[in-house]
């Protein structure tokens, strides 16, 4: 049986061997002959051109099957989120309901989407994978901070609401109304403190808006040095957000004191409201916070955050839980390391538990520590 | 072998077993003589078993030699025995070669051999529950916790209030002292080879050992059981020091930590509580209160830094804030690499004054 | 066994189990010895009972076991009938050999765990 | 003599080339369905070799690390990694599977069976491993190695000290490998009891035979130990029942009593084979029967059982109580005698050598061996003193110590094996002239690299560092043992090289007999064995029947050809080894590989997490043992063959006699094993922690009698069933659906007394992450449900089978084999129903 076969299988194993090589002679010579033409203007063939995007639409149906949405994407203050970064990284490429596409980008090829159509052929999770991820060969960059999803989803709970939107609406999601012009490419070099001011107030909001969103915290009141070393480091990439990456990497340098000194001059804000709290998880949060975790190594928040007179350290006292716990979790994952200060922070938060932060969330947004910040002072 | 040991050690009364053995001695002697040319330097070293300068230690190292004795004999034995039956004479072999060879060489003088070392063996052990269970009201009781990857050590006092270590063990000469040894993450082993054998450290249990310094010195004692990550750094010191000077050393490590007496070391100061060091160190009389790491009220005593890792000086206590990730990898301290150069010198000033 | 012919019945006696307990006799007996007197001494100990009924638990426990495995060496052929091995079994020497020898080194393992209880303390921590 | 010979007629034409046919091994990529034991011995010996190398170059990164001190040649992680892997591969995959190895390779030939009586089970068992032992060990490479030590200990191998997956491809990883080492003791031990060649009676049985009978034995005992632990670990680190973490009532020690209850017998499980296979060398290079046949039997069987009296051993330091250190210390004083046993008889028969005891290649090793392990047992006679424990316990002392035990008691005998029987599977002889070098290589790199170590250790170096400090007086020593080790390793190499040279495998024209042994293994063989199965009378046949090859070639003996035209051997009875049945036996096959591919999948999937697919492989495997078992059982067709000497024996057999009956009984001791081993878990929790039992406070309390009987009526219930399904079996052609029904209401009443169980104390509010109690409790459900499921299988098989028509009161293994694991995982429940609610009230 076998003594019949086995020349049968040499002879398709030959001819295998030879096809291989033939393919990889032409191919060869195919590259090395220049023949090819990278043109922008010089077309696919149409069946290339359905080829490549059966490809795409496979490749982004399969990659997303593991991506699970956020229950709250219906969120507003989300979608707002996401349009402040819209208006300032994706318009002018994909266009938006108040601008057109940018001549530039129409001559790429191919040719950014116009989102305001594209949107729709694409399901949540899948919109999420290519904002996140970005497009071989198109030109759509990945999200400059890959593992902040949750920035990714903000601007995906946006897109979602894209389609049809009117142009009273988009003002309304991008800002554009409150502070007009600012959603232009705003942080350039050459304007003026108000004008920065403005635009960081967009998202991070003042004494008389709150935030648009609790990822973007109030800035009020923060520590000058602090607030100065964290845009040098979303400028360098040292710390990672998409959204703040883009926006500090326009800054000069002088901009960044300026801009640190205006907002840590001001008073900082109470975010939550007396009626809101969980006095439960709060009090546990407090026992973190004033004495640490001895069983599980966890230093007394206070030490660093309160007692010190050192500007490096954050006040925390008011920031919103939702962005505290961001912070903490994205130490936790080794996701903000890099800076030395995050080399400090990021084994502690390494310790806690997700219970553990929730509460130490709850403790600082209420702010019950203000006092003894002030005695430090 | 250090000398003038043998001569110690004939003199001390508590030698219940085996401690008069004449044999002993010469084993002992023999020691150095079979491994001098293989070991230049001999058998002694700051950790080593082979130099007891403990109860327990000595206690063991007798059985110790003897056992080894024992074997080399028997080894020899073999080797004797395997060479007859090969290149014997023939009626030699002969006399070998039979079934009683089996019997006699192969279950009759295991047993009796056996039996000899297993009794030794058991009254070693018995003198040391008797010792454990002897040690009265007088015994100063020191509480070793195993900590990741340090210990932390705290001694009883007659006030009341406890004195809190790390890294080291201070042991009066003559007097025992009941160790009690927990752990609250994972299992370390206590081991300082020239006082006593090693004991485990298990959470949920509290193991007790009672250790006493035979002679004033310094050894070196090291954790035994893996305990993942840097378990090679986990070392300490055990300090047997005179009667009159522990009691000295025990006062003074009752009070608060020193004064800074320099501007720098001033500085230093301000240097340690502006960067939330006191979130995790506790320095005595300051609002220094942290339990995490090592109490640091009078570091710049001890013998060491980073247990047994570093030398203890300003310039080792630099090195350990900015680098101790690359000299202790995986180890629970974050670095702090945003000290200037003058204010890490001045913090370095202020622990190392901390006497 | 002496020829072919045996071979033509398949059958064997005793059964194996049978010959196997026999071989195995002594070390069953230090197993079982082994067995009692950690347990009995954790549980005493455990439960508080105290030193002197856990060395008294061990000892009788040992003299209980060595007492009858003593015997049983004593007069091996009579027990292997017990078991149903009679004489005359192709090999039959060998087996009660082994049998005596397996009892002869567990006999010498039971005493020696009775000395240590002879020795030493119970309920002590070792050291 | 002609007279005493099975068959003294001439052979009929054309017997031997169906004998050749039927035994046929496959040709081209078909070798990979090979079942034949020469065959994928000969993988299973290489397989095995590749990982003792793999693991010897992680030892070298060691030695080469710990050279100098301070050194940074690796870093703290990796050399945790590797040290960690080292031992795991050490012991798992290459001691304990090359021994196996040799099982499957040398034993069939010793005792003239033309296989194992599994030969697909062996072929599964060496594809999981091989496979699985690959995946694991790359594990190195990407830096998701096991860093807890060989030895695992909780807490540090728990979540929280031990994130990410590196502990849970240690826990399954290895979880697989025990099992394929459990297929392999039930193979050895049904092959060494019931294959045997007539005449062959226990007392007349090689040495190595005996050796891996009780080599096989003690993994039946010893592995489901570890099998719970490794459970209960992963249980814990995936779930957070707390068996290990003392807060809630578990306890760290009861993970070293389950794994050094193991680990302890496994060093003996390691070297008693190797010193079977000295056994084996010895009398042929002396050329003198073996002085003290059977005080080397004693000594084996001893050291079978006092091996399992001193896990302890390795636990002198955790601070147990005295008198018990004193009994596990009296236990290893035990052990000592046996291999004093050992080593006088190969003295004396060295001593009886005619003329003198010859000096080759293996007899070096052998010598070598002799030194090494006298030394190794000295000082394993030193750390069985307790207060020299103390000292030396988990210090270099005991790495020099059990090196000496494992490489001198065990690689050193495996080496003089590979040079003794290579000649039996190849064209050519190893080379003398470079054995004597590789010897002389190994012998003294082993001993320059370990003997210092002894001091090292006593100088108060411990175990597992990656780095130590100058000026302890370590240096010198260190230095001097990387040296050793390297010229160890230089030895090592230049055997691959002579093996690469000289080895060229055959089953048909390999060397014959060149050393003058007297044992089987040495006649005249080809694929199929030897020509006919010899009729032994004495122990060293060769030696006392010379005319035996010229007959056993010539098919005057049993079996001389293949009367039912495929694989077959003659089954023996165990003692006395009188002819009982033929077994016909499978051939070459994809099932047992496609099985083994789909376990191996199913638990690495499993590791990191991808579920879907990991079922889908566990299915792969469920199926595939399916066809493979489908095809297995022939049915009595033919129902007789004659195999010499009149004696006629049927092909198909049922009941206690059958081979299978045998290996589901062995199949039973295992999990019984693993069902002792929980129960002595339950019992040692509550002695550490009653205070999370019932009746103290906050515990909630048992469930109402009504629920236990309930279960235990059900338990009952289906085993009455299960019987009276067997007493409805139908004759061969008839039917009888009320089988197939009553075979189905008892796989169901155990379903439902098995969640009976369970809800009873979810009812009471009790969880398993409460506290050790809580998981003890959901434990034995859980090891019910494993039995319980293996039961359902195998009814949902029998009753397939029925309705095929291959199911009726002659053809009734399948039924049988079910029926037993029925009446057992009664017992099993019935008994875990009296400790769950028989014992807490007893003990409050």
């Amino acid at each position: 049986m076998l003594g019949i076969k086995l020349p049968h299988w040499r002879a398709i194993l030959w001819g295998a061997l030879v096809a291989i090589l033939g393919v990889v002679l032409l191919g060869t010579v195919f590259v090395f002959s220049g023949l090819y033409n990278v043109a922008a203007s010089a077309r696919h063939f149409d069946i290339s051109n359905a080829l490549i995007r059966l490809t795409l639409r496979r490749s982004v149906e399969m990659r997303s099957l593991s991506v699970t949405p956020p229950g709250d994407l219906s969120d507003t203050r989300l979608a707002r989120l996401g349009a402040r970064h819209f208006a300032l990284g994706c318009a002018p490429c994909h266009a938006s309901p108040v601008s057109a596409q940018s001549p530039v980008a129409a001559g790429m090829y191919p040719a950014p989407p116009l989102l305001t159509e594209a949107v729709e052929t694409w399901r949540t999770e899948e919109l999420f994978w290519i904002v996140r991820h970005g497009l071989k060969f198109t030109g759509m960059p990945s999200w400059p901070a890959e593992e902040r999803g949750d920035e990714v989803w903000a601007l995906v709970a946006f897109l979602e609401r894209l389609p049809g939107m009117s142009e009273r609406d988009y003002a309304a999601l991008a800002g554009t109304e409150l502070a007009p012009g600012a959603a232009d490419f705003t942080f350039a070099p050459t304007a003026d403190t108000d004008r920065l001011v403005a635009a960081c107030e967009n998202c991070h909001g003042n004494a008389e808006s709150a935030p648009v969103h609790p990822l973007a915290p109030p800035l009020d009141g923060q520590k000058q040095p602090y607030l100065e070393r964290s845009l040098r480091e979303y400028a360098a990439n040292r710390r990672q957000s998409g959204i703040m990456e883009a926006a500090a990497g326009e800054l000069a340098p002088e901009a960044i004191g300026e801009l640190a000194r205006v907002f840590a001059e001001r008073e900082a804000p109470v975010t939550v409201k007396p009626g809101e709290r969980d006095t439960g998880s709060m009090e546990r949060g407090a026992a973190i916070a004033l004495d640490g975790v001895r069983g599980d190594d966890i230093p007394a928040c206070r030490s660093c955050h309160s007692v010190s007179t050192s500007g490096q350290f954050p006040r925390l006292g008011g920031l919103p839980a939702e962005y505290i716990m961001t912070q903490l979790e994205l130490f936790r994952a080794g996701v903000r390391a890099d800076s030395v200060y995050a080399a400090i922070m990021a084994p502690i938060a390494a310790r806690l538990s997700d219970e553990q932060i929730r509460d130490v969330a709850a403790y600082f947004a209420a702010a019950p520590e203000r006092g003894e910040e002030a005695a430090a002072r | 072998m250090r000398p003038g040991t043998m001569q110690s050690v004939a003199m001390r009364p508590w030698r219940l077993v085996g401690g008069g053995l004449p044999a002993a001695c010469c084993l002992r002697w023999s020691c150095a003589a079979l491994f001098s040319s293989l070991l230049a330097a001999g058998c002694s070293g700051p950790q080593s078993a082979l130099s007891p300068s403990g109860v327990e230690a000595l206690h063991i190292d007798p059985l110790f030699w003897t056992a080894t004795w024992t074997g080399v004999l028997v080894t020899l034995m073999i080797v004797v025995l395997v060479a007859v039956a090969l290149y014997g004479p023939p009626p030699w072999r002969a006399w070998l070669g039979r079934d009683w060879i089996v019997i006699g060489g192969g279950i009759v003088l295991p047993i009796l051999v056996l039996t000899g070392l297993f009794v030794y063996a058991l009254l070693v052990m018995q003198a040391g529950a008797l010792r454990s269970a002897q040690a009265g009201e007088d015994t100063i009781t020191v509480t070793v916790t195993g900590k990741r990857w340090w210990w932390e050590v705290t001694y009883a006092t007659p006030q009341g209030e406890p004195i809190v270590s790390a890294n080291e063990i201070r042991l009066p000469v003559g007097r025992p002292v009941r160790l009690l040894l927990e752990s609250d993450n994972v299992i370390h082993s206590f081991w300082a080879p020239q006082i006593a054998g090693k004991l485990d450290m298990i959470p949920g249990r509290t193991n007790e050992v009672v250790l006493e310094a035979t002679e004033p010195g310094v050894s070196r004692g090291q954790c035994a059981e893996y305990c993942g990550g840097p378990h090679a750094l986990m070392s300490f010191f055990v300090i047997a020091m005179p009667e009159e000077d522990y009691a000295a050393w025990l006062a003074r490590e009752a009070e608060p930590g020193a004064e800074p007496d320099t501007p720098q070391a001033a500085h230093g100061q301000e240097v340690f509580f502006e960067n939330g060091c006191g979130a995790c160190h506790r320095i005595g009389g300051t609002p220094a209160q942290g339990v995490i790491g090592p109490d640091l009220t009078h570091v710049g005593s001890r013998h060491s830094l980073a247990a047994a890792t570093l030398p203890n000086d300003a310039e080792a206590f630099a090195r350990w804030i900015t680098d101790n990730q690359h000299i202790k990898p995986d180890n629970l301290m974050p670095p702090f690499r945003q000290l200037s150069a003058p204010d890490l010198a001045a913090l370095a000033a202020y622990l190392d004054g901390l006497e | 066994m002496g020829s072919l012919e045996d071979l033509r019945n398949p059958g064997e006696r005793p059964g194996t189990f049978a010959m196997l307990i026999y071989l195995m006799l002594g070390p069953m007996l230090w197993g079982l010895h082994l067995t009692l007197i950690y347990g009995a001494n954790t549980l005493i100990c455990a439960l508080g009972g105290g030193a002197a009924a856990s060395r008294a638990t061990v000892i009788t426990a040992t003299v209980l076991i060595a007492v009858p495995l003593s015997l049983v060496l004593l007069i091996q052929r009579r027990a292997g009938r017990l078991f149903g091995i009679a004489d005359g079994r192709a090999g039959q020497r060998t087996y009660d050999a082994i049998s005596r020898l397996t009892g002869l080194l567990s006999l010498a393992g039971i005493l020696w765990a009775g000395t240590a209880a002879a020795i030493l303390s119970a309920c002590v921590q070792g050291r | 003599m002609e007279r005493d010979l099975p068959n003294t007629a001439p052979r009929p034409d054309g017997e031997l080339e169906t004998l050749k046919r039927a035994w046929a091994v496959p040709r081209g990529f078909r070798l990979v369905t090979a079942v034949n034991n020469q065959v994928i011995g000969i993988l299973y010996i290489g397989a095995a070799l590749l990982f003792f190398i793999l693991a010897g170059i992680l030892a070298l990164i060691m030695r080469t690390q710990l050279a100098v001190p301070e050194n940074d040649l690796v870093s703290q992680d990796f050399y945790n990694q590797i040290f960690t892997m080292h031992g795991t591969t050490m012991m798992f995959l290459f001691a304990v599977p090359v021994v196996e190895a040799l099982g499957v390779m040398l034993l069939p030939q010793m005792l003239a069976a033309r296989d194992l009586p599994f030969p697909r089970l062996s072929a599964f068992a060496i594809w999981a491993y091989i496979i699985g032992g690959l995946v694991f060990f790359s594990t190195v490479f990407y830096d998701l190695a096991p860093k807890g030590g060989w030895f695992m200990y909780p807490p540090l191998t728990l979540k929280e000290y031990s994130p990410g997956d590196n502990a849970d491809f240690w826990l399954l990883g290895i979880g697989f490998i025990e099992i394929s080492a459990i297929a392999g003791a039930i193979e050895i031990v049904v092959g060494t009891l019931r294959t045997r060649p007539p005449g062959m009676s226990l007392v007349r049985m090689p040495i190595f035979a005996w050796a891996m009978l009780i080599f096989a034995a003690m993994i039946m005992i010893a592995f489901p130990a570890v099998i719970l632990g490794t459970m209960l670990l992963e249980i814990e680190r995936s779930f957070g029942w707390p068996f290990f973490t003392a807060e809630k009532g578990g306890d760290p020690l009861l993970w070293q009593h389950l794994f050094w209850f193991f680990g302890h017998p496994e060093v003996y499980i390691i070297f008693l084979p190797a010193a079977g296979l000295v056994s084996m060398m010895v009398p042929t290079m002396a050329r003198h029967p073996l002085v003290g046949y059977r005080l080397i039997v004693v000594a084996l069987i001893a050291t079978g059982f006092f091996s399992f009296g001193l896990w302890v051993h390795h636990m002198f330091t955790t601070g147990i109580p005295s008198l018990s250190l004193g009994f596990f210390s009296a236990a290893s004083m035990a052990v000592a005698v046996p291999s004093g046993i050992q080593v006088f008889s190969w003295i004396a028969t060295m001593a009886a050598g005619r003329p003198r005891f010859r000096i080759t290649t293996p007899s070096l090793f052998i010598l070598g061996f002799l030194f090494i392990f006298t030394v190794g047992g000295v000082t394993g006679v030193m750390v069985a003193l307790v207060p020299v424990d103390f000292q030396v316990h988990d210090t270099y002392f005991v790495v020099a110590h059990f090196h000496y035990v494992l490489i001198g008691g065990m690689v050193f005998p495996l080496f003089a094996t590979f040079y003794y029987w290579t000649p039996m599977v190849s064209r050519n002889m190893l080379s003398e002239t470079l054995g004597r070098w590789v010897f002389w290589l190994m012998f003294v790199g082993f001993n320059v690299s370990f003997f210092p170590m002894h001091i090292t250790g006593l100088l108060g170096m411990p175990r597992r560092v990656w780095t130590y400090p100058e000026g302890l007086g370590w240096e010198t020593l260190n230095m001097i043992s990387t040296v050793g080790a390297y010229v160890l390793a230089a030895g090592v190499a230049l055997f691959v090289f002579d093996l690469f040279r000289r080895f060229r495998p055959t089953f048909a024209d390999s060397v014959d007999n060149p050393w003058g042994a007297g044992t089987l293994e040495w006649l005249p063989t080809d694929t199929y064995s030897t020509r006919s199965i010899p009729y032994v009378k004495s122990r060293e046949p060769l030696w006392d029947q010379p005319e035996l090859a010229r007959e056993v070639e010539e098919g005057r003996h049993f079996l001389p050809g293949a009367p039912t035209g495929g694989r077959e051997t003659i089954v023996t009875s165990p003692i006395d080894a009188r002819p009982q049945y033929v077994i016909r036996m499978p051939g070459p096959g994809w099932m047992p590989l496609l099985a083994a591919v789909g376990m191996a999948g199913f638990f690495l999937l499993l590791t990191v997490k991808l579920v879907v697919p990991a079922v889908l492989s566990g299915i792969v495997m469920i199926v595939a043992c399916f066809i493979w078992a489908w095809k297995l059982d022939h049915g009595p067709e033919i129902p007789s063959v004659e195999i010499g000497a009149g004696v006629r024996l049927p092909t198909y057999m049922a009941g206690p006699l059958s081979h299978a009956w045998w290996a589901m009984v062995v199949l039973i001791i295992v999990a019984s094993s693993l069902y002792i081993a929980y129960v002595f878990s339950y019992l040692y929790l509550w002695v550490v922690s009653p205070e999370v039992w019932p009746a103290a406070a906050g515990v909630p309390g048992l469930p109402e009698e009504a629920w236990p009987v309930s279960a235990g009526v059900l338990v009952v219930a289906g085993s009455a069933l299960v019987s009276a399904a067997g007493r409805l079996l139908p004759r061969p052609g008839r039917g009888a659906r009320a089988f197939a029904l009553l075979l189905g209401l008892g796989a169901i009443s155990f379903l439902a007394a098995l969640i009976c169980e369970g809800l009873s104390h979810w009812q009471t509010g009790l969880r398993p992450t409460d506290s050790a109690y809580g998981a003890m409790v959901y434990m034995a459900s859980f090891l019910n449900l494993q039995v319980i499921a293996a039961c359902t299988i195998l009814a949902l098989y029998a009753i397939a089978r029925y309705f095929a028509g291959k199911l009726d009161t002659e053809r009734r293994v399948n039924f049988d084999n079910a029926a037993l694991l029925y009446y057992y995982a009664a017992m099993q429940m019935l008994l875990g129903l009296v400790l769950l609610h028989g014992f807490p009230p007893l003990a409050s």
